[in-house]
């Protein structure tokens, strides 16, 4: 496994540079193949990794640098290396990126019919940085990773670079995650003025050892807008919808999928090895509070704006912001159901978006348009009824069907907010998930069914001349349209299976103790003691919970 | 001299950001990011300064020579490398968008796109 | 040197640096402001220098004298100065 | 919005974030009283473990060696996004005339400057760590001399024989190499990026280990991604130039 292990990061990163280096002097399909079966590696090694933290965390120390006594003494020691702290939640999220992207670049094979290798070099490297990002222990070290992601992304987000919107679009996306960014060094410095360690979690026994100060507050509150803007939160979500609308559905299936959801959870790693300690009382119950705040502005306003918008992958984008809502009302309850609930969520509707958007890619390619209105009634010819199936059971799976898919997650985050005194908040969050869920299934009916009208006073008004179609070559027959959904239907079996894994809510619960015993984690990342393995806990969603799943999903129109 | 780089820092920070919202180019625009990002190099170095210790450099100097912090300066240099890397990025999509729409003012490119 | 012209260096190079911050953000032609943008470089070498850093301090020098302009300059002249509109 | 809408509004909030900043500042031990124990134990065990005298290489190479592998691709994307953005509109190309950029004082300045940049630059990196600079610094330095080169000797007959392949490719292999260093220690039955050359003499080049291995690699990507960046800029601002000459 250690030898494995570092290459789920090392592998993409380097065959996207041999990709770059060599290229073009491959036979076509050469790159193509390769970096499908690269993608293919980090989700297999990322499984293999989620099946052996299943105990407890790996920790793998780069270059072999283990943590030191202090010159203090115990309990104070010193990481002087960069460490990998491999829970099941961040290999769960590794395997979710892997996934996307393998998804992607089977959706995109020979896609992209020039400067391939730069587009697939791009990709690869993405994929490292999600998934060094999902996986790495050290603060400035997740900071990097996260540039890594971001300067990707900003690539692959303005490849259609010829049109206004796509500039626009990727202009925003850019300078307002680097603000973050830089918001966010600014609170990781401040953080290790005050502690001296850029650990993880050694800055969080560090910190649980001083007098709270103002330093506390103002890092958290950079570190938490850094990461709240890359997930695209209410009210950081201007530039979100914009970029997901223009970038190609490849790049946007991975951004929905994965991009925007993962700053959520290593925002929550951060915090609860980091703050949690630090951070008690009636000062914990402040930050839940705003943190719940958030979560329901975002679930609203992407509720809201997805119901009147017109165009298709603006839709999803909204549907991002507004599932976001949901995962952050999971983590600001900073226990661990909470925390676990909000990840299996962001896995499960992570797939079923990720799917949704690589379907809405092929409408844009084989009707012309992404408009909703525009697109009225223009499905129904037999070809694309796979298309429509495929539309369909995605807007039905984010409805969160018992007992398929994102449900068990969401009936786990009602119960979890309802425990936690915030009992108001669990039917808003219902109503948004099956206002958005319903917006995807109202444009599939009018697209492949023709219902509805063709004009809506309601729906935001689209520019008048028609988008062009994607640049992509003409369709050669049944078998390749069936080719380009299949990894599609891949995401969204394994999107709506998720939900059958033995015991996995207990899992994930269990899991989430682990990370919020900060004493046991810091020995197990520290010392490498290992922690006694616990029985596990036995847990099944109160009836009130399967209520309001049940009932979001039938509330949908 | 207490608390001085850290003001310094403080007011480069807040300077970068109020120049990039109320930007009219994106050329100028990326180049005010530049300036926020130079705040963090000015904190980082900050923290790691010890009065009357030498530069990290062990070369020619006496064994237990009090020395400054390595370590902010290696993220510093990282720091650097990623702002370069950004300021790069954006002028190029704002040459396209001058290309594309005439235009490096945000408002003028968001009017176009409608 | 004596701790105390260190710290009047020191004091020196960071008000450069703090007056030069706010003059690129403040000068909205973009040619100027790759002059003061360029001062600015200058003041943080200074400024690391003092701090200790030499290894930062090249680094500086070398971006803020090369890396910057090549990129600033070409786009510069495209986008603000003449070319096809 | 209006603009002095905008920025009335603008005003409290940069007000605001000003002062949790100075806020948050207060909590730091004062300037120049103290260092990290993180700094202060690189500082006393950097020299004896790894026998490299500038330690900040060492840090960047070896303790947090994964940090500057990250930059590197941070560069890496970069320059591959720059290529993508630039490069794809250009394809639509313009068939222009290649010299203009060159005139005879240029081309003097530039065949005269560009050796000694070039050297400067490769004596930085190697150097870096003994002495301050490194890959990073010297390579931003060297690609400088190879862009001077490129001016210098008429643009046209250099693109031509230096295509953009060849820089492609000493980026992507220099990349590729700082993965490969780091995967000697897997193939050690160590960890990724442990040291596995012999450490040598410290203050001396032959000394580090794979921190020297590590700082040449670097150089060179990053020397080459600088070199692909200004390309692709100056490619730009040549067409404008152009285009400039045939209005008139």
């Amino acid at each position: 496994m250690s030898l494995l292990l570092p290459l789920v990061v090392a592998l993409p990163l380097v065959v996207a540079a041999l990709l770059a280096a060599v290229g073009t002097h491959l036979p076509r399909v050469l790159p193509d193949l390769i970096a499908i079966g690269t993608a293919a590696a980090v989700t297999a090694i990322s499984l293999l990794l989620l099946l052996d933290s299943g105990d407890h965390p790996i920790v793998y120390w780069f270059g072999g640098w283990r943590p030191v006594p202090g010159p203090g003494g115990q309990p104070h020691v010193i990481a002087p290396g960069i460490a990998f702290v491999i829970d099941s939640f961040a290999a769960a999220e590794a395997a979710l990126a892997g996934l996307a992207v393998l998804a992607t670049l089977i959706f995109a094979w020979r896609y992209f019919e020039t400067i391939r290798h730069l587009f697939h070099a791009l990709m690869l490297a993405f994929l490292g940085g999600m998934v060094g990002f999902a996986l790495s222990g050290d603060l400035f070290n997740i900071f990097v990773f996260f540039e890594l992601m971001s300067v990707a992304g900003y690539a692959l987000c303005a490849y259609r670079v010829e049109r206004p919107d796509v500039l626009q679009g990727s202009l925003n996306f850019a300078i307002l995650n680097s603000m973050g960014a830089f918001a966010m060094l600014m609170g990781i410095a401040m953080l290790y003025g005050s502690t001296g360690a850029l650990n993880l979690v050694d800055i969080g026994s560090t910190l649980s050892h001083q007098h709270p100060t103002g330093l506390m507050v103002a890092s958290l509150t950079l570190i938490t807008v850094g990461f709240l803007v890359k997930a695209g939160a209410a009210p950081f979500h201007f530039w979100l919808s914009d970029a997901y609308a223009v970038a190609t559905a490849a790049a946007a299936a991975i951004f929905t999928a994965v991009m925007g959801e993962l700053a959520f959870h290593v925002y929550a790693r951060i915090y609860t090895t980091v703050f949690a300690e630090s951070i008690t009382g009636s000062a914990a119950a402040a930050v839940t509070a705003a943190l719940i705040s958030l979560a329901v502005l975002s679930a609203l306003v992407g509720a809201v704006m997805c119901a009147l918008e017109a165009d298709t992958k603006r839709q999803v984008a909204f549907l991002t912001v507004s599932n976001g809502g949901a995962v952050l009302a999971g983590i600001a309850l900073l226990n661990p159901t909470g925390l676990s609930c909000a990840i299996m969520y962001i896995v499960a509707a992570g797939l079923l978006r990720g799917a949704l958007m690589l379907g809405l890619g092929m409408v844009v390619t084989r009707l012309g348009t992404s408009d909703e209105l525009r697109l009225r009634g223009r499905g129904r010819a037999r070809r694309h009824i796979p298309l429509g199936v495929l539309i369909a059971l995605c807007g039905l799976g984010l409805a969160a069907p018992p007992p398929f898919g994102p449900f068990l997650s969401l009936s786990l985050i009602y119960d979890a907010v309802d425990q936690a005194g915030y009992g108001w908040v669990a039917p808003v969050l219902a109503a948004c998930v099956a206002v958005s869920a319903g917006t995807v299934l109202r444009a599939a009916a009018r697209i492949f069914l023709g219902w509805g009208d063709r004009t809506d006073p309601l729906l935001t008004e689209q520019p008048e001349e028609p988008q062009e179609g994607e640049p992509e070559p003409e369709e050669r027959g049944a078998r390749r349209r069936l080719w380009m959904l299949s990894p599609a239907f891949a995401l969204v079996v394994a999107g709506y299976g998720l939900a059958f894994g033995p015991h996995l809510a207990a899992h994930a619960i269990d899991a989430a103790r682990g990370l919020q015993d900060h004493a046991e984690h810091a020995r197990l990342v520290l010392q490498g003691i290992v922690p006694a393995p616990r029985p596990l806990p036995d847990y099944h969603p109160s009836p009130l919970a399967l209520g309001y799943g049940a009932a979001s999903f039938a509330g949908r129109y | 001299m207490t608390y001085y780089p850290f003001v310094v820092a403080a007011v480069l920070f807040v300077a970068g950001l109020y120049g990039a919202i109320t930007s009219r180019s994106y050329v100028h625009l990326a180049v005010c990011l530049t300036v926020m990002q130079a705040s963090t190099y000015v904190l980082l170095l900050a923290i790691g300064y010890l009065r009357g210790a030498a530069p990290p450099i062990t070369q020619g100097q006496l064994p237990g020579t009090r020395l400054v912090d390595p370590v902010v300066q290696a993220l510093t240099l990282t720091d650097i490398v990623v702002s370069v890397v950004v300021l790069a990025l954006i002028l190029s999509l704002a040459v396209q968008a001058h290309r594309r729409a005439g235009t490096v003012d945000p408002d003028k490119l968001r009017r176009i796109r409608g | 040197m004596t701790s105390g012209l260190t710290a009047v260096l020191q004091a020196v190079a960071l008000t450069l640096v703090g007056v030069l911050g706010v003059g690129t953000v403040l000068v909205r032609d973009p040619l100027r402001q790759v002059v003061v943008n360029g001062m600015l470089g200058l003041s943080l070498v200074v400024a690391f220098a003092v701090l200790q850093a030499p290894d930062v301090a090249i680094a500086e020098v070398v971006v803020s004298a090369i890396a910057v302009p090549m990129v600033l300059l070409p786009v510069i002249y495209k986008t603000h100065g003449g070319g096809k509109g | 919005m209006n603009r002095r809408v905008r920025l009335v509004l603008l005003m409290p909030s940069l007000a605001a974030i000003l002062g949790v900043l100075l806020w948050g500042y207060t909590g730091l031990p004062n300037f120049g009283t103290t260092i990290s124990s993180y700094g202060q134990f690189i500082d006393r065990v950097a020299e004896p473990q790894r026998h490299v005298t500038n330690l900040v290489s060492a840090v960047m190479f070896d303790y947090r060696g994964i940090d500057t592998l990250v930059e590197e691709f941070i560069l890496f994307a970069s320059a591959m996004g720059v290529a993508l953005l630039l490069r794809s509109s250009r394809e639509v190309a313009e068939q222009r005339p290649r010299d203009v950029v060159t005139s005879d004082a240029v081309r003097t300045a530039g065949s005269a400057l560009a050796p000694v940049m070039l050297l400067f630059g490769l004596w930085i990196i190697a150097f870096g760590y003994v002495t301050p600079g490194g890959g990073f610094q010297g390579g931003v330095a060297a690609s400088a001399g190879a862009l001077l080169l490129w001016l210098a000797g008429s643009y046209r007959t250099l693109r031509d024989l230096s295509p953009t392949f060849l820089v492609d490719a000493a980026e992507g292999l220099g990349a590729a190499s700082y993965i490969g260093i780091g995967l000697l220690g897997l193939a050690a039955g160590s960890p990724f990026l442990y040291n596995t050359i012999p450490l040598g003499t410290a203050g001396t080049l032959a000394s580090g280990g794979t921190i020297a291995a590590l700082n040449w690699v670097a150089g060179i990507e990053v020397a080459a991604a600088f070199v692909l960046i200004y390309h692709e800029f100056l490619e730009e601002y040549i067409q404008t130039f152009t285009y400039t000459k045939a209005d008139q």
